[in-house]
Parts: C-alpha cells; sequence; structure tokens
C-alpha cells in the first residue's frame, strides 16, 4: 500500500467508527475485558498503534477482525473514548466494502433467516451492513 | 361608560384617590386624550370608548409620586406594562388605585380615515356598543365592522385577564384573530436583501419625533441615552439613514425583555413605521432561545437579559 | 502597475474588543508566540466581555468598520465569573436581531478565547478577516459620511 | 388657464422633470410625502392625500451640511520641491469647504394653501436679516406649483388664518374638476414653466375652476374646526397667556416627543452640530424641537427645563411671540397635521378651545 | 484640554524592526492634545523613565501615552513612573505596539500605520481619562479556614501562630479530616494519627483558634478585609462546656451495638451509636447526638444519654444556631472524597464486599479501625491470601463515568499499603495491575521501587476488564499482562480499588456563596496556575489543600503554609487600596430600576434615596449606589443600563466610544 492510500484508509476507520486512536493511553482495559482475547493474532489494546502506526495491512490482515464478537464489552469500559470494538468494527468494514459484500438488499433477507437467527443478529448485521 | 365615570366621581369624592388618570373627551368624534382629573367637576370630560387606546400606565411614574392616591384605568393589556414598571421600581403600588377596565379592543382611526374623509361623528364604539360602527362624514355615512378597523396590536391581543387590579370594571374580549409571529416569520423567510430593503424603506420614513420612544412605558428612562451628552449618541440627523437604524435597534435592544408588546410604539408612530416588528423579534428570540417568557406577567420573573443558564446558545447560532 | 493593484485590494477595518483576562492576554500570546494575523484587526481592551455595549459595535460599523468580534473568556472561565454568560445573551440578540435587519450574516462574531490560546486567537483573526474580505465592504450598516 | 387629463399626469411630470427637478408628493411604504419624482413613480393618490411631512424640507431640510473642514498632514519626505516645512518635520494644513448652495431651478409640486402659506412664514424668519444663504438660494431657485384642496379633512383650519384653500397663492395653481388637472400660471416663474411644458397642456375655461372653488369653500365651511375663534391672541398678549393657569392643566399629556415639530410645514427651529469625520469635521444643521428637553441646553442645564414650560413654548411662539414679532403674523396655517399626528392627541386647537373655555368660567 | 506626552519605545529591535519609530512620533505629534513626543531605546529601563520624569515636568504633562509592550507587562511600571513625577497614574495609557502590532506583522509600512492607529486611540482616550483615586478600605484582623482536615489545621495555626484571630468551621462533629482515617502516612510510614492528633490538640488549646465543629458557613457577605459570614452551628445535643468527653453515653446507646448505624468515619464497615463521637481522638472531645436516628429524636422515648450522662451535659432541647461573624481573610480547605463507584459495575463494588476502596482499607489496617488492625475480609472475616490494587479506577477517564485527571496519590498509597500487608503477612500474594506507575517527589520512585524489589510485589502493566464474583467466596479477576501480551484469568480473594478522589461535594454551594471561581472539576481555581497558587480570583479568597487539585499530605501542608502567609500578609494592612476603576452611577439619569443590581456578580450596587437636584429636578429618588470596595470594575452593570446612569471609570462609555472612533477614522 502506498502512504496516500494508507492515509486514506486511516481516515475511513476513523470516519466509519467516530473514535480517535490518539486518545489511547493504552491502559489495556480492553484487552482485559475482551472474551475473544485468547483467539486474537492482534489484541485489542493494540488496534490503536496499529492504527496510529499506519500498520493497516497487518490489522485488516489479521484473525482479531473475525474473532471479534461485538459484544461491546471494551466499548462500554474504555476509560478514553477510544472504544477498540468500534475501530475493529471500521476494518473490518473495510475489508467487506472492498470485497464489494458490504450492504444487502431487502429482497436477499428472507432468504437469510432461518428461526435460529437471533433478531440481534440481525439488527447487528443492519448496522454493519448498510450503505 | 357612565357607569365607570360615576365610580371614578365616587373614588374622587369619598377620598380614596386624590386624582383619576384616564381619558379625556377630544374636539372630534375619535380622539380623547390622555389627562389627569383632580375634581369631580373636570370628570365630565371623562371619556372611554374605544378609541382610548394609549396606555396610561406610563403616567403613573409621576403621577404616583404625588401625595395621595392616583386612581388609573388600565385596559388588559397596560397590566402588564403596569407590572413591569412595578418591577422596576418605577411606580409606587401603594399610590396607585387600579380600576381595570373592560376592553373589546381598540380602534385604529387611520383604519377609519382610509376611506372616510371629514368625519364629523362616529357612534357605537363605547365598551357595550354593537358590532358595527356608523361614521358620519360631510362626505355621506358609512358603516364598518368594529372588528375590521381594530389596531393591528388588538389582531394579537394576550387575553381578557387583567395581570393588576383593585377593581375591575366592565367585561372584556379577546381579540386575536391572528398569530403573534407571523408578521416576523414572515420577514424571516425573506432573503437577506429583501429584509433589508424592507427595513431600509420602512425606516427611511423615521423623522426621529421620538414619538415611538416618548410612549413607550418601557422607556421609562429619565434621560434617555441618545440625549445623554456623556454618552456622545445624540443625534438628531435624521436623513442619516445609519442613525434611525442605531436609534431602533438600540431601543428595542434596550427594552428587550422588558416590551411587554403593547403596541403604543407603533400605534404613535406619524409615519406608520411597524416599530412592533423590532420588539416582537427580541421577543420571539427570547421564547425561543431561553424559553417563553412574557414581560410583566409576573412582577417577580427575572429578565431573560439579566439572566443565564450555562447552556445558553452561542451568538450567531439559529437555535 | 502592481501599485494600482495593491491599492485596488479590499483592506477591512475590523475592529476587535477583547477582555482584559482571557482574549486580550490571548491576543498578547499570539504576539509573543509570533503568530501573524493581519494588521487590519485593531484591538480596544475592555475588562470583560460583558463590558460590550451593543451601541459600541453598532458606533463601529457607523464609522465604516467593515466587522466587529468579541472576544472573552471561555464560559464558566469569566474573571468576573459572570460577565461572558450576559454578553452571551446580549450578543445572541443583537446578532439576530442584525441579521434580521439584512445585515450580512457574518459581520459580527463573539469568540471565546482564553489567555493560553494564542493560536486560537491568531487563527481566528485571520479566519474573520478572510469571512470579511469575502463580504467587502460594510454598506448597509456604514453611515454614508464616512465615505471618501 | 390649462388642463391636463389626470391619467396623462405622468407625462407632465415626466416633462417637468425633465428639465429641472421635480419635488412631489411620493408614496412610499403606505404613507405619502414630498420627495424627488423618479421616472415611473406610482402617482395614485397624491392629489386627494395630505403628506405626512409638510413640503418644508424643500426649502428648509430637515439635515443639510453647512461646511467641511479637513485636515491634511503631509510627513516632510513627501512634500514636493519649493515646499517648506516649517518648525517640525510635518506640515497640517485646514481646509474650509463650503457647501454648495443650490443654483439650479426645482418645482414643487402639490403644495396646498396652507403649506404655500407656510412658506411665507419661513420667508419672515430666514430672509429677514441676517439672510440665511442656504435657505435663501434654495427660495430663488424654486417655482411652487400649488393645488387647491379638492377633499379638505377634518382636521383642517386654514381659513382661520385667512388662508383659502381653494385658491392658493403660488407661482402656478392647480385644480382638480372631474377628471382633469386645472393649471393656471400665476407668476413670471410660473408662466414661464407653463411655457416649457405647454405643448402638453390642452387649453382651458376659466369657468370650470369656479364651481370647484365654490364646493370647496362649501366642505370648509361644514368642517367642525374652521369656525375657531383666535380672539385673544396675536400682538401684545405675552404677559395675559405666558402667566395663565391654563397651561397647568393641559400640558399634562404631552410627551415631549417632536412628532407637531417635525409635521410642522412653519417650525424652523434648528440646531448645528459637528461631526467627527474621517480627516476633519462636517458641520451640519438639523431640525431640532422646543419639546425636548435637550432643545437650546446650555451648561447650567438651562433653557427651559420642564415640559410645562416646553409645550407653553411652543403655542405661544406660533400665536403670540410670532404675531408680536412679524406685524401679527400668526405662525400657524391649520395644515390640521399635528391635529392627526399627536401621539396623545392633543394639539393646537385643542389648546385655543381650552383658553376660550376657561376665559368664559368653564372648567378645564 | 489634557496635555499629553506621547512616548514610543524601540524595544531595542523588537519594535523598532518592523515600526518606524520616528515616523510614529512624527504622526502623532499633531493628534489633539499632543504636546510632546518621543521615542527612546528601552522605555521601560531607568533612563528611559527619567526620561517621562523630566518630560512630565518640563512641558507640565496631564496624560501619557507609551507605545510600547502590552499593558499587561508594563503598565504598573509606567503608571509608578507617572506617579513619582507627581501625575496621577490613571493618566497613563498604553498602546500595544509590540505584541498586538511589531511582533505579528511583518510589512514596516503596515505595522507602522497600524502602531499609528493604536497610538491615536490611546491618546483619543487619554484626552477623556480622569484621574482616579485608590479607596481605601479597612481590614477586619481576623481569618476564616473553612475545613477542619490537614490542610485546614495547618493554615489555622500558621495564621494563629503569627498572631491573628482564625475561626476553623468544621462540618463534621470532629475535625482531623480525611488523614484522621489513614493508618500509615507515605514515604515513611509513621502513623498518620500520630502526626495529626497532636496538631488537632494544639488547634483546641491555641487561644487565638475558634473552633467551630459541627457547624456550616450558611452566608457569606462582603468583601475583602471585610467579610460578614453566617456560621450555622448545629444543634449538638450536647452543652460543649459541660461535657466531659467520658464517653459513657455511646458505651450505653442501645442503637450501638445493633450496628444499624454505618459509621461515616469508618466508611460503614462498622456501625456506631446515634450518641457519638466519630473517634476517640476527636476533637473536641464531645459527642453529638444523630437526631435523623437516634430513638429518642424519632419516638420520644429512650433518653438514656441524658439519664447516665454525670455532667448533665445532653440537652435534647438545643437548637441550630447562627452566629455571624466578621472576618479579613476567608481560606477554603474542603478537601477531597472519593468518587461514587455505581456507575462501575464492572468491578462488582456494590456486589462484593471484598472488593473495597483504598480508603475502606486503610480502616481495616487501623489499629483503631473496625478489625483493630486486623486485614480480613468483610464477607468472611478470614485473612486473605491474595489481593489485587486496581489502579486509576475513574481516574484520566474520558466519558462521563469518571474524571479526566489523574488522582495523584493512589501510586503511592498503593505502594505503601503493599508493603504495610507484605511487613505484617508476608505470605500475602499482592498484585497490582497498573496503566502508570507515577511517583515523582522527594524519595517516592525509591519507596515505589522498595515494594517491588524488596516485598516483590507483582506489579503488572495492564488493567483489570472485569471483576467476577465467584460461588466459593473468592473474586476472578479477569486482566490483561499487555507486556507478555497474555490475558490473565486470576482467582483472588479481596480487591481494593484506587478510586479517583474528586473534590468535595459542598464546595461548590461554598464557591458560590464566596463568588470563587471553580472548574469544570468542581475544583476551586486559582488567581494565577503559577504565580498566584493559593488564592482565588475573587479577592480575599484563599485556597488550601485538595479543594484546589489532588494532593498529598506534604504538599497539603506547605500550601496551607502558603495560605496562610498570604492571609497573614493580608490581616497584616490596616487598610486596603481599592481598584479605582471601579463603576459610578450619575444619579442624574438613573432610573433605579435595579438591572444593574441584577447583573453585579458582588453585589456591589445598593439602592437607596437620595435628593437629586440639577436642573428641573429637586426630588427624592431611588438611585444606585456602587460600593468601590466591593466593585472589581467589569462593566456588566454599564452595558445592562439602559440609560447610561452606570458608567466605569477608566473604562467609560465614552472612552471606549471615542477608541472605536479613532480606529474607524
Amino acid at each position: 500500500m502506498t502512504k496516500q492510500e494508507i492515509e486514506k484508509k486511516v481516515e475511513l476507520i476513523k470516519e466509519i467508527s467516530g473514535c480517535d486512536p490518539y486518545k489511547c493511553m493504552k491502559c489495556g482495559k480492553c484487552s482485559g475485558s475482551c472474551p475473544s482475547f485468547n483467539e486474537m493474532d492482534v489484541k485489542p489494546h493494540q488496534f490503536a498503534s496499529y492504527i496510529i502506526n499506519g500498520d493497516i495491512e497487518s490489522l485488516v490482515g489479521s484473525q482479531s477482525l473475525w474473532k471479534c464478537l461485538t459484544c461491546l464489552a471494551c466499548i462500554e469500559r474504555c476509560p478514553r473514548n477510544v472504544q477498540p470494538g468500534k475501530l475493529i468494527d471500521a476494518a473490518r468494514q473495510l475489508v467487506e466494502r472492498e470485497r464489494g459484500g458490504d450492504h444487502l438488499l431487502a429482497d436477499d433477507i428472507p432468504e437469510l433467516i432461518d428461526d435460529d437467527v437471533p433478531q440481534q443478529l440481525l439488527v447487528s448485521a443492519y448496522r454493519r451492513y448498510r450503505r | 361608560m357612565q357607569g365607570l365615570k360615576d365610580r371614578l366621581k365616587e373614588l374622587l369624592t369619598d377620598g380614596t384617590v386624590a386624582r383619576v388618570v384616564g381619558w379625556k373627551k377630544g374636539d372630534m368624534p375619535y380622539n380623547p386624550e390622555p389627562a389627569v382629573f383632580t375634581s369631580v367637576d373636570e370628570m365630565d370630560d371623562f371619556v372611554y370608548d374605544g378609541f382610548c387606546g394609549a396606555n396610561l400606565s406610563k403616567m403613573m411614574i409621576e403621577a404616583t409620586k404625588l401625595e395621595g392616591k392616583t386612581a388609573v384605568c388600565l385596559k388588559p393589556c397596560d397590566t402588564y406594562s403596569f407590572n413591569q414598571l412595578i418591577r422596576e421600581h418605577r411606580v409606587n403600588r401603594d399610590n396607585a388605585y387600579i380600576v381595570a377596565v373592560g376592553c373589546r379592543g381598540k380602534l385604529d382611526i387611520e383604519k377609519i380615515k382610509k376611506d372616510a374623509k371629514g368625519i364629523t361623528e362616529i357612534s357605537g364604539t363605547e365598551l357595550d356598543g354593537a358590532d358595527e360602527i356608523t361614521v358620519k362624514t360631510i362626505y355621506g355615512d358609512k358603516t364598518v365592522n368594529y372588528s375590521d378597523v381594530l389596531l393591528n396590536r388588538c389582531h394579537v391581543c394576550k387575553g381578557k385577564d387583567h395581570m393588576i387590579s383593585d377593581e375591575v370594571w366592565g367585561e372584556s374580549k379577546d381579540t386575536a384573530d391572528q398569530e403573534r409571529f407571523a408578521e416576523i416569520e414572515k420577514i424571516e423567510a425573506m432573503s437577506p436583501e429583501e429584509r433589508f430593503e424592507f427595513f431600509k424603506k420602512e425606516l427611511s420614513k423615521c423623522i426621529r419625533c421620538n414619538a415611538c420612544r416618548n410612549v413607550c412605558p418601557a422607556c421609562s428612562c429619565r434621560k434617555c441615552i441618545f440625549d445623554n451628552t456623556k454618552f456622545d449618541a445624540q443625534q438628531k440627523a435624521n436623513v442619516v439613514s445609519f442613525e434611525e437604524r442605531m436609534f431602533h435597534i438600540i431601543r428595542a435592544f434596550h427594552v428587550a425583555g422588558r416590551c411587554t408588546d403593547c403596541g403604543e410604539c407603533s400605534r404613535v408612530c406619524p409615519e406608520g413605521i411597524p416599530l412592533h416588528l423590532f420588539n416582537r423579534k427580541f421577543i420571539k428570540d427570547i421564547d425561543k432561545f431561553y424559553g417563553e417568557f412574557q414581560a410583566g406577567k409576573d412582577p417577580e420573573a427575572q429578565c431573560p437579559l439579566t439572566d443565564f443558564t450555562f447552556e445558553d446558545i452561542e451568538p450567531g447560532e439559529r437555535g | 502597475m502592481s501599485m494600482n493593484e495593491e491599492k485596488t485590494e479590499f483592506r477591512p477595518l475590523i475592529v476587535a474588543f477583547c477582555c482584559n483576562w482571557c482574549s486580550y492576554a490571548g491576543a498578547d500570546l499570539a504576539g509573543s508566540s509570533r503568530l501573524s494575523y493581519p494588521a487590519d484587526v485593531k484591538i480596544i481592551r475592555v475588562p470583560c466581555s460583558g463590558r460590550v455595549n451593543p451601541m459600541f459595535i453598532l458606533r463601529a460599523f457607523e464609522r465604516g468598520a467593515d466587522g466587529v468580534i468579541i472576544c472573552g473568556c471561555h464560559p464558566g472561565d469569566c474573571h468576573y465569573s459572570t460577565g461572558n454568560y450576559y454578553a452571551r445573551r446580549r450578543m445572541t440578540l443583537l446578532f439576530s436581531m442584525l441579521d434580521y435587519m439584512g445585515v450580512e450574516n457574518g459581520r459580527t462574531r463573539v469568540e471565546w478565547c482564553s489567555a493560553a490560546e494564542g493560536v486560537k486567537f491568531s487563527n481566528t483573526m485571520n479566519e474573520f478577516c478572510e469571512k470579511i474580505k469575502s463580504l467587502g465592504k460594510s454598506v448597509r450598516l456604514g453611515d454614508l459620511r464616512c465615505k471618501d | 388657464m390649462y388642463k391636463i387629463a389626470i391619467k396623462d399626469i405622468n407625462t407632465l411630470f415626466s416633462k417637468i422633470a425633465g428639465e429641472q427637478e421635480l419635488i412631489l408628493p411620493v408614496k412610499k411604504a403606505g404613507q405619502y410625502n414630498f420627495g424627488v419624482y423618479e421616472e415611473g413613480a406610482d402617482t395614485e393618490g397624491i392629489l386627494t392625500n395630505k403628506t405626512v411631512k409638510s413640503a418644508k424640507d424643500a426649502f428648509f431640510p430637515q439635515f443639510e451640511t453647512l461646511y467641511n473642514v479637513k485636515k491634511t498632514i503631509t510627513p516632510a519626505d513627501e512634500l514636493e520641491n519649493g515646499e517648506e516645512a516649517s518648525g517640525t518635520k510635518i506640515r497640517t494644513k485646514l481646509e474650509v469647504q463650503m457647501e454648495e448652495l443650490k443654483d439650479k431651478d426645482f418645482v414643487v409640486f402639490g403644495m396646498r394653501g396652507c403649506d404655500v402659506k407656510a412658506v411665507d412664514v419661513l420667508d419672515k424668519v430666514f430672509l429677514s436679516d441676517p439672510v440665511d444663504n442656504y435657505y435663501k438660494a434654495r427660495r430663488d431657485h424654486s417655482i411652487i406649483v400649488a393645488l387647491a384642496c379638492h377633499e379638505p379633512e377634518e382636521s383642517c383650519f386654514c381659513t382661520v388664518f385667512g388662508i383659502d384653500p381653494s385658491d392658493p397663492k403660488a407661482d402656478v395653481a392647480t385644480w382638480v374638476v372631474g377628471e382633469d388637472l386645472y393649471w393656471k400660471p400665476m407668476t413670471e416663474k410660473g408662466t414661464k414653466l407653463t411655457e416649457s411644458v405647454k405643448d402638453i397642456l390642452s387649453d382651458a375655461d376659466e369657468g370650470a375652476i369656479e364651481e370647484e372653488k365654490a364646493n370647496i369653500k362649501a366642505i370648509m365651511d361644514k368642517l367642525p374646526n374652521t369656525k375657531l375663534s383666535l380672539e385673544g391672541w396675536g400682538q401684545g398678549k405675552t404677559d395675559e397667556k405666558f402667566n395663565s393657569e391654563v397651561w397647568g392643566k393641559i400640558y399634562n399629556p404631552c410627551l415631549g416627543c417632536g412628532t407637531c415639530t417635525f409635521v410642522c410645514p412653519t417650525c424652523q427651529c434648528y440646531d448645528i452640530k459637528d461631526y467627527t469625520t474621517k480627516d476633519g469635521i462636517q458641520r451640519y444643521r438639523c431640525w431640532d424641537s422646543c419639546m425636548y428637553s435637550d432643545f437650546t441646553l446650555m451648561a447650567g442645564g438651562q433653557n427651559r427645563t420642564s415640559q410645562l414650560q416646553r409645550f407653553r413654548q411652543r403655542f405661544m411662539h406660533k400665536l403670540v411671540y410670532f404675531p408680536d414679532r412679524y406685524d401679527g403674523m400668526f405662525s400657524c396655517v391649520g395644515c390640521g397635521r399635528c391635529v392627526d399626528k399627536c401621539p396623545q392627541s392633543l394639539n393646537i386647537i385643542k389648546v385655543i378651545k381650552a383658553f376660550e373655555k376657561a376665559e368664559k368660567g368653564g372648567a378645564v | 484640554m489634557q496635555r499629553i506626552g506621547v512616548f514610543v519605545c524601540h524595544c531595542g529591535t523588537n519594535i523598532a524592526a518592523t515600526v518606524d519609530v520616528k515616523k510614529v512620533v512624527e504622526l502623532v505629534r499633531f493628534e489633539p492634545g499632543v504636546v510632546f513626543a518621543d521615542d527612546y531605546m528601552y522605555m521601560c529601563s531607568e533612563a528611559g523613565q527619567e526620561k517621562i520624569g523630566e518630560a512630565i515636568k518640563e512641558h507640565g504633562l496631564t496624560g501619557l501615552v507609551i507605545c510600547s509592550c502590552s499593558p499587561r507587562m508594563h503598565e504598573k511600571t509606567f503608571r509608578a513612573c507617572a506617579e513619582k513625577a507627581g501625575l496621577n497614574p490613571y493618566m497613563v495609557e498604553i498602546a500595544n505596539i509590540r505584541e498586538q502590532c511589531s511582533w505579528i506583522h511583518k510589512d514596516r509600512e503596515e505595522a507602522t500605520e497600524k502602531a499609528v492607529i493604536l497610538a491615536r486611540a490611546a491618546i483619543a482616550k487619554v484626552n477623556l481619562n480622569a484621574p482616579l483615586q485608590e479607596g481605601e478600605s479597612p481590614v477586619t484582623k481576623r481569618a476564616l479556614v473553612i475545613g477542619g482536615g490537614i490542610a485546614g489545621i495547618q493554615t489555622a495555626l500558621d495564621i494563629a501562630d503569627a498572631g491573628y484571630q482564625v475561626d476553623i468551621v468544621e462540618r463534621e462533629p470532629s475535625i482531623g479530616g480525611r488523614m484522621s482515617q489513614f493508618d500509615k502516612t507515605f514515604p515513611t510510614l509513621d502513623c498518620a494519627s500520630c502526626i495529626l492528633t497532636p496538631k488537632m490538640v494544639e488547634v483546641n488549646q491555641h487561644p487565638n483558634i475558634t473552633l467551630y465543629t459541627y457547624s456550616e458557613v450558611e452566608g457569606v457577605s462582603g468583601y475583602v478585609g471585610n467579610f460578614d459570614v453566617q456560621i450555622r452551628k448545629k444543634a449538638r445535643s450536647v452543652d460543649m462546656a459541660a461535657c466531659t468527653g467520658c464517653g459513657e453515653c455511646q458505651a450505653k446507646c442501645p442503637l450501638g451495638k445493633s450496628g444499624k448505624i454505618p459509621s461515616e468515619f469508618d466508611r460503614g464497615l462498622r456501625g456506631r451509636s446515634a450518641i457519638y463521637m466519630p473517634f476517640a481522638q476527636a476533637v473536641p472531645a464531645v459527642p453529638v447526638i444523630d437526631r435523623e436516628n437516634c430513638t429518642y429524636f424519632k419516638t420520644g422515648k429512650c433518653g438514656i444519654c441524658a439519664k447516665i450522662c454525670p455532667s448533665k451535659a445532653v440537652n435534647y432541647e438545643q437548637e441550630d444556631e447562627i452566629v455571624t461573624v466578621k472576618y479579613g481573610a476567608i481560606v477554603v480547605a474542603t478537601g477531597f472524597d472519593i468518587i461514587n463507584l455505581d456507575k462501575y459495575g464492572e468491578y462488582a463494588y456494590n456486589e462484593s464486599p471484598d472488593v473495597i476502596t483504598s480508603i475502606e482499607l486503610e480502616r481495616l489496617m487501623n489499629a483503631s479501625g473496625p478489625t483493630g488492625g486486623h486485614l480480613e475480609r468483610m464477607s468472611d472475616h478470614k485473612q486473605p491470601k491474595d489481593i489485587v490494587f486496581i489502579q486509576c479506577v475513574g481516574s484520566r477517564c474520558d466519558d462521563e463515568r469518571g474524571k479526566p485527571y489523574c488522582s495523584k496519590v493512589c501510586c503511592m498509597y498503593t505502594a505503601k499499603h503493599a508493603m504495610l500487608i507484605k511487613d505484617h503477612w508476608p505470605d500475602t500474594n499482592i498484585t497490582v495491575f497498573y496503566i502508570d506507575v507515577r511517583t515523582p517527589g522527594k524519595n517516592f520512585d525509591e519507596f515505589y521501587r522498595r515494594a517491588v524489589e524488596q516485598y516483590h510485589v507483582n506489579y503488572v502493566k495492564g488493567q483489570v476488564g472485569k471483576v467476577i464474583p465467584q460461588p466459593d467466596g473468592s473474586l476472578m479477576v479477569q486482566a490483561v499482562d499487555m507486556l507478555d501480551n497474555k490475558q490473565i484469568m486470576k482467582k483472588t480473594d479481596m480487591v481494593v480499588l484506587a478510586a479517583a478522589i474528586e473534590p468535595n461535594k459542598g464546595v461548590r454551594k461554598i464557591a458560590t456563596m464566596l463568588t470563587a471561581s471553580i472548574d469544570n472539576n468542581d475544583f476551586l481555581t486559582e488567581a494565577h496556575a503559577k504565580l498566584r497558587p493559593v488564592e482565588s480570583p475573587t479577592a480575599g479568597i484563599f485556597l488550601s489543600g485538595m479543594a484546589q487539585g489532588p494532593k498529598d499530605i506534604p504538599e497539603t501542608v506547605s500550601q496551607a503554609g502558603a495560605a496562610a502567609v498570604k492571609v497573614v500578609g493580608l490581616l497584616a494592612k490596616d487598610k486596603l487600596k481599592t481598584n479605582p476603576c471601579t463603576a459610578k452611577c450619575d444619579p442624574m439619569f438613573c432610573n433605579g430600576c435595579s438591572t444593574c443590581a441584577n447583573v453585579c456578580p458582588y453585589g456591589a450596587i445598593t439602592y437607596e434615596d437620595q435628593l437629586v437636584r440639577g436642573p428641573g429636578v429637586n426630588e427624592t429618588r431611588r438611585v444606585a449606589v456602587v460600593n468601590n470596595a466591593l466593585c472589581q470594575g467589569c462593566g456588566a452593570c454599564t452595558t445592562s443600563c439602559p440609560s447610561g446612569a452606570m458608567d466605569l471609570q477608566g473604562f467609560s462609555n465614552r472612552q471606549i466610544t471615542t477608541e472605536v472612533d479613532s480606529i474607524c477614522r
């Protein structure tokens, strides 16, 4: 990735998440809270520094993106309002958008729904995949 | 009217009051003047009809300084002004005896004159008069609906209740049939250029006669800041357009939060400038920015301009 | 030729009322930090933004100012505890009235600027100057007699 | 005697305005006031409606610059060769620039009998020694086209002062008769003006205006205030009237605003002030009002200190002092503007009537 | 007409480099009123000042305009210089041609032009200046200290020792404050009560100190040197003079054993009686009856304490008493509290009794505490074998749950706690989860290192995400070790939270009464963060201790001493000079409408009926009167005054208007 591309992506992550990674004071409360911590290769408390350092490639290539449960614990507890959960969600959306899978059509939805899908997942999916 | 006159005479005779502030019959059917009556004899000229639009509360500033009580006839809207004057310590409540007189809206002679020149007689303007009034002129007779020739302010009447009184005489009617802020909103909806042209046209008529200021019950300063040589603000140069704007903006600003919207300024302007548009704009803004406020309603309420909250909006924001 | 061009460039006249405790000190800080802003801005020192009478603002316009900016301590930081709160209400109403009368929105401004905000002071002044330049000479509020 | 159809009247105005400045009643934001005629202006109603202010502005404007004083400072290094900077390195210079006097003719159209008479009153003041140059220049260049009152109003009482509203005395007199405006030059100036517009006027018979005159007289007879008696006023009444107790009884509602003085065609008081400009001062004069508390204010706080005194002054001046000074001429012309416009419905008629009543022993 | 001298400073090249100083001098020479104009290299230097002095005498100057640096820099200097030469100091105006001109503009022509305009404005203003005289107001030689913690105690002692009367108002029944709750103090580990109690006793016995315990400040009026303070002495229900402090009453109080009334002093870790002294060493050693909980006051029955009191000191009829006392200076030492932890559900503070705050730990470890100094879990009274400390609970927090600042003392007291525990029970396993360890201070870092190196306290860089109480009574701590990049699930017996500290809740009310400003966090604001750190911007109000910001005991004590010196400096004066730039009402114009009084932040405006005489006026009427000693010259009244009767001396309407005119010329 060129420098410009990285900058663009960093901006995009900031825009989507609405969070400022510079506010992170590296306290680790997010990692201390994370239920998926052991599954992750990049730990929640590292998200902010990856973005600050422009290591977007490693971030979007990491397993963490797909291990985050969006349980919102880190978002709730972050004392600095950095909210790593939102950052990782933003990175995830970045990837999804590039893959073109960033949206759902209303017509596609019935097919996807079976009785076991919890309501919350639907809401979460709508939020994540809306244009 | 006779009942009111008799009652006031009684107040004078039994010594309850030393004088009466009311209206004196004019030399034409429509021009009663505010007057101070000190004897029962003088009271023969007392009148109260549809042309008694003048707000008498301001006269009480001087009258309540005199010895003895002064009776004053106040219409519902005038009582707001009186309350405001009490709040500002400008009248001595103890020296005032308020006869709250009924009102069914007051008449605008300019509207009547628009198609009736040479008026010799007008009948049916009393409080208990009919819905129609008859205007006799040397060019012929006419009838008009009472409600069609009301002063503009009566169309946005604040209601028929007196805010303060010692006794009440006569029935009142709420004559409001227009949105109070409709005129303001209409102007706000114009483009800045249109607004500027509108006000330029209106204000360029101003002759700096100061009638608006001198009649205004909120402009009760002993000496106006525009007459204060120390402020170096005095100017009589009316043709300089800035002067009128400065005068009218500052005047409206000085009465902001104190103006009861009594409409006297617009009533007396010899050039028919709708001066209430300034005051009412401030009232609208105050209502919108700082919560609804009616000056003179509650003599204890804090004026919005001498008050604040930590969360007030920032200048330039439009709410 | 270049002389002529210089002369035709519009230089606005801007009056800035700065409260002694915050904004005037902020202006001093901008000065000692060598943060430049146009010389068109002339500062008048007042004890508090609450001291700024609307008459001063109109007077400035009358005498040919193209823009007036009032700077005070941030709400809550007033040296006199409450002065800027009153100023905020007064100016809100005054600006709204000027706007209502068709005067260009933007010729007047209030900015809260602390003694530590030299950068903000300088930025604000630069911005405000640009704004006034874009609005051009103040005609609507000016006194005709002041024109050459 | 000439006439022109009222529907074509703008042609006449255009023609006049083409040659010189034309001042006539102009409708602006709902009110009629004298103003400069502009091509294509709406002249509807100007022949029948009373203006708020009189035509006084045309001769004695509410605001006029008298002169400017300019100060120039030239640094020494910018002095041209031969110029000398004495003492310091800078030369300063003060220049007085007089305002130019009116030097072109202008026409005032639509003044009524009362307004024309009011100019006579102003003439007495401004044209007697010392002559006011600014005023004189305007008078010298003015051509007055007067208009007989087609529809006098109930506030009119000019006949009390011996004015005939049906037959105004001016450079040109005009009458509204039916659909036409009749035009009659009365002076040399008037004849000259008539010559310049003759091609759009048509000849007319003098007889037509006689009926209009009679009409006007009949209306005036019916109006309530035209029978007002001025007995007891005029020359030599200063002591008697000044000390009367009636003033104290009637002044009370007076607000001390200047409406009556500013709409009055004869009030002639003014104030002179300096205004600081970029490089000096501008000396201007503007109307003042004896009703104002700062009128002729002196350092010690004089002159008149109470509203009673100010109120008395205005009417004493109109009805006693002026006649005393100018051979019995009253400085009221009965135009009725103050009657219409006083915010408190107080006026000169009420004053005169109050005195009459008091003299007959009635309560005021 | 003034005779004005204009002096333009080069300030070396600071001004002269961009402003053509000579040209400024030449151009202002012809301004109205100017009779003399000159320039000099350094106007503020001795030689420069001499030059000014000479010019004043030689040219009979009545006004000065100095074109130089900011008036905030040298206005005082030049005013003093004028005064020395016999000119009223308020006849001096400064045109700021350095900070606001030469330093920010590059174009020489432009800068010179602006300098001339600024000079002209100053000249125009001086033309309207009038000599102003500083007023005088007397000083009441008595000080008030609000708050009887270590800050208040130290301030009061220092003032009293200097020979001035001083009163302490303390809300609680005893002085001593937070420090009396502590066990040991860092970094020396001496016992808190051993060093505090003597001071408390000294306060009680000092002839110059009067104590108002169980009392609150009810109202404040007046101004520097002349405060009138109303103090509410809450009904103690015990006669202070008669009580001997024997303690019989609390021993016999039926509620004492019930444990129903939580002891405030012990942070609710044990109960107390309804008639009680907060702690054994309380000063004064006189109990109070807690009327809200006392059976007698609730039902009218009981009355045991009154019956058994050997000195008949219990008095149920006692009522609140309000006394008004005059003071010259007031010190605010209202101290701190810790934040409410309700919003930190993840730490299970409200769920488990074994999650405690550090202050509770202090009480648990204190020999006079609920457990007699034996560290035990509140749930099962067992001694904890494993303890987890969590740092920065609510400190350095950006959201509304906590505080944005660092609480400053937590790192140190946590190290202290860890060491004390290890000292007593060496086999206790201690883990401290920290974000940063902050130990600036003399011997502080050494102290912390000792905890690690000598006591082997386990410091983990990382935070606890959640504390989960377990069915077996233990606590599960989920945390991260950021250096190992590992998540930790750790079972522990006790969790200690280093909760953020915040100013005492009552300070907002007190600050409002005193018109002393407070910041967004409710800490009192200093007059100047660096140069006047113990003074409030409101004259006569001084700051001591945590009320001003987080600090430890040594710092508090030094600040207390500093505040005392400031107070003594004030009380040592017989009279105070007052700012002459005050508002002034012209009775001829005043309407008496009270608008100005409504906006005055100092209550400096009152109304009186005055005989007003002038042209056409001779009447007694209500007019505004400004108290010059109270007025601080903000000018809010002048703007609110519709008639222009109220004006501000030194910044009058005409002066500002003329500056506007001059700039816009």
